[in-house]
């Protein structure tokens, strides 16, 4: 096997901790989906660069359907929301975008030193991005709690599956066909339904501010 | 097995107590009025009253239910029943195992109670008022003679009042400490219980602070009479308990008629004493205010109590 | 012919064709139907475990041992209940105008697509099945949750797409994990997440990737569960949703989270031998209760005390899985049945008490004795079997359990005994008020179904006095699956 | 099995109250056959059981098992000296509440008869199963159901507030009491997953176990029965329940509470602590103090009578407490003395409080009025019930010749033996003790001359008092059945004793039976003659003689005549019904002396008052001191708690990824 293929990987790993911090600090909201169009893009490559390597058929498979679905359909839908419901304005975090950031590089060092240990067990070859993949799934944790509007909360959301998928690829070349097809499905489901949320969010409060939805509480 | 003069001492001991108990509230009138400066009534007085009132006629108010006509015999019988069990003149009596010291201040719980309903019966102001004082003497004074017969039957170890009297008689002569607080206490409750000064007084009518008298206001003619008499058997039945616990020489002890025949002076003169001695106290003390009568009890309860620590402490 | 078929596909396709006729008013009674002949499977399909021992179908993708097909049985019972109870309880929602015959529709085929996602959850043998089934019977309640399309309705279940999402999300890290585990003892393939294979290998499994992989499935599927301090999408979800699915939400859905833990655990003890999950369990459970019980004490809403209460027995039952041992896990297995069948009678009394006082808020609802007897009677005794009062079925697991711990860790008793003290002082001191007292109510237009109340209430009752033996049987297999 | 014939006969009685209570469910409006058919039956029941009792109390511990409960653990029952004897109890108490019931229930209207019945029986049954059961499962679960059964009789009228509140606080205090009891046998069965009885009666706890032990178990049975500071439900739930529930709570279900110290303290428990024994005194001391005290200032009659159980459940408790004294320094003939009056003492109150609590239900019957305050003078216009209620309240008051006495003449006699014991500084507390209780004993008087003077003598204080009917046939029939039973206990304590032997000597291995046998039927002399004796009959014969021979005298050697009139008004003319004594007159000197004892809110009237008023409310100050501020934590807690749930998703979403660190924090360590 060609020593190339893991660099290739971890550099497109490392491109993809990038984007995952630019989604962080990313203020507007249209840039944020063209930044998760390209998370998924560079997941799609590092698919396609261990498939080749492992000659993992399935993994060919999976890829493809990451393209689709990620790449082309949910940005497609997501583009196609935001238009309808006309929200273009920029979404504020709750927390400052330096102080988000600080939290994000304490996240990754403690994901590195939660997955050194494991990543010396996997035989994957892009075993060393295990750590990438599992900072990349805080960071979107982090994205979602800093958000306080719907859709960047959706996109925090999706990008963590995302880092799912990449860390399923990072440990195992991926997981069994079958699984793989539930995930895709599961996740086709959870966009529809998101969509049909965003419009009855829409038409109940004519915005989609977060903040409309804290009315479930303990009162005192 | 009991003898025949077993019985013949116990019936005695009733007719002694029947007959001589207005003599004694009769002796302690006269001490009083002698005391006083006073020209003494005569020491029949109480029989003629007695014999008077028996013969008028009773009346009775006009909503009285049975309860209040039955009322003068029970406290009555209570009152010649506890005559009956106490040690007078002798030890041998048949009737002592029926009831030992406790049963014995049940006994006159009984009677106090009883009397205490009469006077609710009629529902008038005096008689609550009285029957309530009544009761509320009486459950401080209770507990305080209980704990008096307690600390003696603590050295006796037993609480008939017989088993006491032989085993005080029979041991040599020691100094008990704790008899004296007893003595103490027994003497205040005693002045309690029989409604003397200082915490009542016998001579008197329609004071906001008689509590015996307010009791018995309702009553009249034979009922009245069998309540004066039975309260003077009370008075004895107490200086007897006194006498059994604390100058228990001289009750004739088993079936020896000679030593029975001895024994009425001795008790004669031991009760002469003791009315004398409880006309003088009544002489030098003033009659209280019926709040300050709590304190006086607890006193009391409080000296019993400490008797019986006494004879622990002391180490009996 | 395979039960087991039956029993998967019946919902599934009883679901699709309801999809499409779910708003006729034949629809109740063909969702009846569709519950009954999957009740009636998965009896048979019992009856087979308990004489045959486990089997596997479709090669290993489906395994059934006593574990799962006794909670197989027991959600198609309750699904069955469920489905006569929501009979008249929908024909009075859509009398008050709250159910459009294509809300109808939404609800008739998602219950059956929930109860199907259920049955592949727990009847899987493949983890990541298991996991893309627990994500399905999210997405089939969520519509279920917001229906009525009122304001709270929508932020209950927006609350819970986005919770759980995430939840199943960390879960899904955690199979990831446990595939790579996996990986490295049967190299890759299928084979690598059933079940049945990674507990023959369990005790080669590497300690430390499998004690990251249980904490990322604890916190994912106890999201699910409940567990606190991940409960805060549950009452939300609970109070807001129409009442049969409450019902189903609180009995079912619960077990089958926990059910997934606990597979988990038993792979988990078998790869590390320091008891961590037990630790972790009994942590969470006690937590759970203690803070549910408190928040339920100052609750003004019905349902949301009694989906606190749900949360107080999911810990109750976790704390005795983490106990271990036969007769703690015995009595746990016995609260989830008692719990599920209680807890749901319990709603639909309330969903009736509700509909006829017109109002979830409990200081309006009054004198149900009066208005309709049966009702009254079913939430106190009801009520009073699940604060744990003899003769009902949650007594018997908390004599155990409370016994057990008594001698396994005294030091966690009193925390469990205040709870319950809490618990019981807040519940039966307003439900009582509700069944009783004075009320100008008047009774429902269409009579409420009370089959399902009674026949609950009924087995547990049993439950409590006498359970048999063919049941304590099949519970003692599934304990030893567990213990092993 | 000729063996388990009496124990059969024993689930037989049960399975007929069961059936009776069900045959209530069917014909749940059908007041008369409820009350005129249903609850005689369960009266004769009552009856065989007392019977059965009776005489399985001589012979050996019968066993048997029922295929119920749980898997492995299916019913254990056992019938030995202990059960039978309370057993006993049960049916002589059942039965005149049941016979009462039939006349009393007849006239309630507005309740479901049926249902009530089916509560009834119900708990009775749920009593009944309690006394047999041998292992820790069933015996749960008949304790629950009893409190649950008691709760919703409580709560008969379940229209009122109060009585919503009390069923409330009464089922509340008992369910974490029956937590507490779950924790001890937890703690009994040592480790072995095996609940029977008798398996723990084989278990060795170590000291710190058996103390736990112990002391859950004082806790559990003590919220039953009513023991300082738990015994708040009591004067809550009596006045609220109707009489006859009110009266089989206080005469039995309280008992129930004793039953279970005794048998978990000396029969499970294979050691007694002196400590304990202190503990147990000191407690029970407290309870006595403070309920007789607290019931002379009460204004209702039902709720007087309530803290004058709460008192005698104290005296019950030091007798537990003195026996388990002597029986940690091995003095068997003593604390077997002390058991005997414990146990005399639960026949006793058994007997004369169900009297009084059903005497108050004629009374309410009658008036409808359970305030003293609008009572008065009922003796003439109730006669029967008044004479009936006069000997209850002579036994309650524990005077001579009545059942009350015998028990506090024995307590009182194993007081006076303590000197004998090793330990000088309880020989210091000994004497106290005694003080206390004999006060106590003359405070019960003085409670008792206010419930029966002030309801029954004096002036009617409303005008509709005048219209009162006496008790019917079924009401008196009931009452004589238990006026039997106190005349019977307080004139035969011989052969009471001598049963209360077998009982003793289970539990204390050493009986005082033998020694009062050979003093003949007559007198009762617990250690010997010399030292104490007691003949009630010689005592009551003589007194009647007494009074008799005084009445005749008097006839005879005078007259006689009376003549009536209007009492005497001291020259005042007019005398009415207000110059009486009040309930609140009464109680007043006692409210001055024990002040300490009650919270009390007080208005006086000024001297230039139009329309003077005088009111005072006396309140358990336990309301104040502990039950309030747990509310109030409570609440405060819970508040806290609830600021968790505030709404908003991104601390949600916090929530859980702090759990995951934390939790990543403490694996990966």
């Amino acid at each position: 096997m060609t020593p190339l293929a893991p660099q290739i990987v971890n550099l497109l790993a490392a491109i993809l901790l990038l984007v995952t911090f630019a989604m962080l600090s990313q203020r507007r909201i249209l840039s944020l989906i063209h930044l998760f169009t390209l998370h998924g893009a560079t997941l799609v490559a590092s698919a396609l660069v261990v498939a080749w390597v492992t000659h993992d058929s399935e993994l060919y498979y999976s890829a493809a359907l990451t393209l689709a679905l990620k790449v082309i359909l949910i940005p497609w839908i997501l583009h196609k929301l935001i238009l309808r419901l006309n929200v273009k304005w920029d979404v504020e975090p709750l927390i400052n975008v330096p102080m988000t950031m600080l939290i994000g590089i304490v996240l990754v060092i403690i994901a590195f030193n939660l997955a050194l240990p494991i990543s010396q067990l996997s035989s994957s070859i892009a075993r060393g991005t295990l750590g990438i993949a599992l900072a990349c799934i805080l960071l979107s944790f982090l994205m979602m709690i800093t958000r306080s509007k719907a859709v960047p909360q959706v996109i925090g959301f999706l990008s963590m599956e995302n880092g799912l998928f990449f860390s399923a690829m990072a440990a195992t070349n991926g997981m069994p066909m079958i699984v793989e097809l539930g995930i895709a499905l599961d996740i086709l489901v959870g966009i529809l339904i998101l969509g049909v949320f965003l419009f009855q969010i829409r038409e109940q409060f004519d915005n989609l501010d977060i903040h409309n939805l804290e009315h479930l509480k303990e009162e005192d | 097995m009991i003898s025949y003069s077993g019985y013949f001492s116990q019936l005695l001991e009733i007719v002694v107590a029947l007959a001589s108990a207005p003599l004694l509230t009769g002796w302690v009138n006269v001490c009083r009025a002698w005391l006083q400066n006073k020209s003494a009534p005569s020491i029949l007085m109480p029989y003629r009253t007695l014999h008077k009132l028996f013969n008028k006629d009773s009346i009775l108010a006009n909503d009285a239910s049975p309860l209040f006509r039955m009322v003068p015999y029970i406290v009555f019988g209570c009152m010649t029943l506890a005559c009956s069990i106490i040690p007078t003149l002798s030890t041998d009596l048949p009737l002592s195992p029926a009831a030992d010291t406790i049963a014995l201040v049940g006994l006159l719980a009984l009677a106090r109670v009883f009397i205490s309903l009469a006077a609710m019966d009629i529902g008038t102001a005096f008689g609550s008022m009285g029957a309530r004082r009544e009761m509320f003497v009486g459950f401080m004074a209770e507990p305080a003679l209980l704990m008096v017969m307690f600390s003696s039957s603590l050295i006796t170890q037993s609480t008939s009042l017989t088993g006491i009297v032989e085993n005080l008689v029979h041991r040599e002569l020691a100094i008990y400490p704790n008899l004296a607080f007893a003595g103490v206490a027994f003497t205040m409750v005693s002045f309690a219980e029989n409604a003397r000064i200082p915490v009542d007084n016998p001579a008197t009518h329609l004071e906001l602070t008689m509590i015996h008298e307010a009791l018995i206001l309702e009553y009249s003619g034979r009922h009245l009479a069998l309540i004066e008499w039975a309260a003077s058997m009370k008075l004895f039945a107490y200086s007897c308990i006194g006498i059994a616990l604390f100058f228990p020489w001289g009750i004739a002890q088993a079936s020896n008629p000679l030593a029975l025949i001895l024994s009425i002076p001795i008790l004669t003169l031991k009760l002469g004493i003791g009315g004398a001695l409880l006309a003088l106290i009544e002489m030098f003390s003033a009659k209280m205010r019926i709040f300050r009568v709590p304190e006086f009890l607890a006193t009391a309860f409080l000296l019993a109590v400490i008797g019986m620590l006494v004879h622990f402490l002391l180490g009996a | 012919m395979d039960p087991l078929l039956w029993v998967l596909f019946t919902p599934l396709v009883g679901g699709i064709i309801l999809g499409l006729v779910g708003q006729r008013d034949t629809a109740p009674n063909l969702n009846v139907v569709c519950s009954l002949i999957t009740f009636s499977a998965a009896v048979i399909l019992t009856v087979r475990i308990i004489n045959n021992g486990p089997l596997f179908s479709f090669g290993k993708l489906f395994f059934i041992d006593p574990l799962n097909v006794f909670l197989v049985t027991l959600t198609a019972f309750v699904g069955l209940t469920t489905s006569i109870f929501s009979r008249p309880y929908m024909r009075v929602e859509r009398d008050h105008g709250k159910m459009t015959p294509n809300r109808l529709r939404l609800y008739h085929s998602m219950f059956q697509l929930f109860m199907f996602t259920m049955f592949l959850a727990l009847m899987t043998n493949n983890l990541g099945i298991l996991w893309v089934a627990m994500e399905g019977a999210t997405l089939a309640t969520v519509l279920l949750v917001s229906v009525y399309r009122t304001v709270s309705s929508l932020e209950a279940a927006w609350k819970y797409f986005i919770l759980c999402g995430v939840g199943i999300a960390l879960a899904l890290f955690g199979t990831i994990l446990l595939y790579l585990a996996a990986d490295r003892q049967l190299g890759g393939g299928t084979d690598a997440l059933l079940w049945t294979t990674l507990n023959a290998v369990k005790s080669h499994l590497d300690p430390a990737i499998m004690s990251l992989a249980f904490v990322f499935l604890l916190v994912g599927y106890g999201t699910k569960m409940g567990l606190v301090p991940l409960h805060s999408w549950l009452p939300d979800a609970h109070a807001e949703g129409p009442t049969p699915i409450s019902a189903v939400l609180s009995g079912l859905l619960l077990n089958v989270a926990l059910y997934a833990v606990l597979r988990f655990k038993v792979l988990t003890d078998g790869a590390l031998h320091n008891g961590m999950p037990g630790k972790l369990l009994i942590g969470f459970g006690l937590l759970s209760v203690l803070v549910a019980t408190f928040s339920l004490s100052r609750q003004k809403d019905v349902k949301r005390m009694f989906s606190y209460s749900s949360i107080e027995h999911i810990g109750i039952m976790t704390f005795a899985f983490g106990i271990g041992g036969p007769v703690a896990t015995y009595a746990g297995l016995l609260h989830m049945t008692v719990h599920s069948l209680v807890k749901s009678a319990i709603f639909f009394t309330v969903g009736h008490a509700c509909q006829n006082a017109g109002t979830q808020v409990m200081a309006d609802i009054r004198g149900l004795v009066k208005v309709s007897p049966t009702v009254g009677w079913g939430m106190l005794f009801g009520s009073l079997a699940i604060l744990g009062m003899p003769p009902f079925g949650v007594f018997s697991s908390e004599f155990l359990i409370l016994t057990t711990a008594m001698r396994e860790l005294p030091w966690a008793t009193p925390i469990l005994i205040l709870a319950l003290g809490v618990a019981f002082a807040s519940i039966f001191g307003r439900v009582q008020g509700m069944v009783f007292g004075e009320t100008t109510a008047k009774p429902l237009a269409h009579s409420p179904a009370l089959l399902p109340v009674f026949a609950h209430l009924g087995l547990a009752l049993l439950l409590g006095l006498y359970i048999p033996t063919y049941l304590n049987l099949w519970f003692l297999q599934a304990v030893h699956m567990i213990v092993r | 099995m000729a063996d388990l014939i009496s124990l059969d006969f024993i689930l037989l009685v049960i399975a007929g109250w069961l059936f009776l209570g069900c045959c209530g469910l069917f014909v749940i409006k059908r007041t008369g056959f409820v009350t005129q058919f249903l609850f005689p039956l369960g009266a004769v029941l009552g009856v065989i059981l007392g019977i059965i009792g009776l005489v399985s109390s001589f012979d050996s511990p019968q066993y048997a098992v029922l295929p119920l409960g749980l898997p492995n653990l299916p019913f254990h029952l056992r019938l030995d000296a202990l059960s039978s004897y309370f057993l006993l109890v049960l049916g002589l108490v059942s039965t005149g509440v049941s016979i009462f019931s039939a006349g009393y229930f007849k006239s309630s209207g507005g309740s479901t008869p049926g249902l009530l019945c089916f509560e009834y029986h119900l708990c009775l049954a749920s009593m009944a199963l309690i006394l047999i059961s041998d292992d820790a499962y069933v015996f749960m679960l008949a304790w629950e159901t009893m409190s649950l059964t008691a709760t919703l009789l409580v709560m008969t009228n379940s229209r009122s507030a109060e009585a919503r509140r009390a069923g409330f606080l009464y089922l509340l205090i008992s369910h974490v009491g029956a937590l507490a009891l779950l924790l001890c046998f937890g703690l009994l069965q040592a480790n072995t997953g095996d609940y029977t009885f008798s398996n723990m009666r084989h278990q060795n706890l170590d000291l710190m176990w058996a103390s736990i032990a112990f002391f859950l178990a004082l806790f559990g049975f003590g919220a039953k029965a009513g023991i300082l500071p738990l015994h708040i439900w009591l004067p809550e739930a009596h006045p609220a329940a109707p009489s006859p529930i009110s009266a089989l709570l206080s005469a039995f279900v309280l008992k129930t509470g004793i039953y279970g110290v005794l048998r978990v303290t000396f029969d499970l428990l294979h050691i007694q602590v002196w400590w304990w024994g202190v503990a147990t005194l000191a407690l029970g001391l407290a309870t006595a103090l403070f309920g007789v005290v607290l019931s002379t200032v009460q204004t209702d009659m039902k709720r007087l009578l309530a803290y004058s159980s709460v008192e005698n459940i104290g005296l019950m408790f030091v007798g537990i407490g003195l026996t388990i004294l002597f029986r940690a320094y091995h003095m068997d003939v003593l604390s077997a003395l002390s058991l005997t009056a414990t146990l005399y003492h639960v026949a006793g109150h058994g007997a004369f409080k169900s009297l009084l609590f059903l005497g108050t239900g004629a009374v309410m019957h009658a008036t409808g009025e359970r305030s003293l305050a609008h009572l008065g003078g009922l003796m003439r216009y109730m006669p029967r019930t008044a004479w009936v209620i006069l000997l209850g309240a002579l036994a309650a008051a524990g005077l001579p010749p009545l059942s009350g006495f015998v028990a506090e003449w024995l307590l009182l006699q194993s007081f006076l033996f303590t000197p004998e014991l090793p330990n000088s500084f309880l020989n210091m507390l000994i004497p106290i003790v005694a003080a206390v209780i004999a006060l106590v004993g003359a405070l019960a008087g003085y409670v008792m001359v206010k419930f029966f003077g002030i309801i029954f003598l004096g002036q009617p204080h409303e005008a509709k008092l005048y219209y009162a009917s006496d008790a019917d046939h079924w009401e008196l029939f009931g009452f004589s059945w238990l006026v039997l039973a106190c005349l019977l206990l307080g004139l035969l304590p011989v052969q009471m004793v001598s049963l209360l032997g077998q009982v003793t000597h289970l539990l204390v291995g050493h009986n005082i039976s033998s020694t009062i046998a050979h003093n003949g039927w007559l007198m009762l002399a617990p250690v010997s003659e010399a030292r104490a004796s007691y003949m009630p009959i010689t005592f009551v014969l003589m007194l009647a003689a007494c009074c008799t021979l005084a009445y005749l005298l008097v006839r005879r050697l005078y007259h006689g005549r009376f003549k009536r009139s209007a009492p005497w008004g001291c020259g005042y003319p007019f005398l009415n019904a207000r110059m009486q004594d009040t309930a609140e007159g009464f109680g007043q000197p006692i409210r001055e002396i024990f002040g300490v004892f009650f919270r009390m809110t007080r208005e006086l009237p000024t001297a230039f008052d139009k329309a003077p008023h005088y009111k005072v409310e006396i309140e358990d100050p336990f309301w104040g001191l502990i039950y309030r501020p747990i509310a109030a934590i409570t609440e405060r807690v819970a508040r806290i708690v609830g600021m968790l749930q505030q709404g908003r998703i991104s601390v949600y979403l916090l929530y859980s990824f702090m759990t995951l660190m934390i939790l990543l924090m403490v694996v990966t360590r």
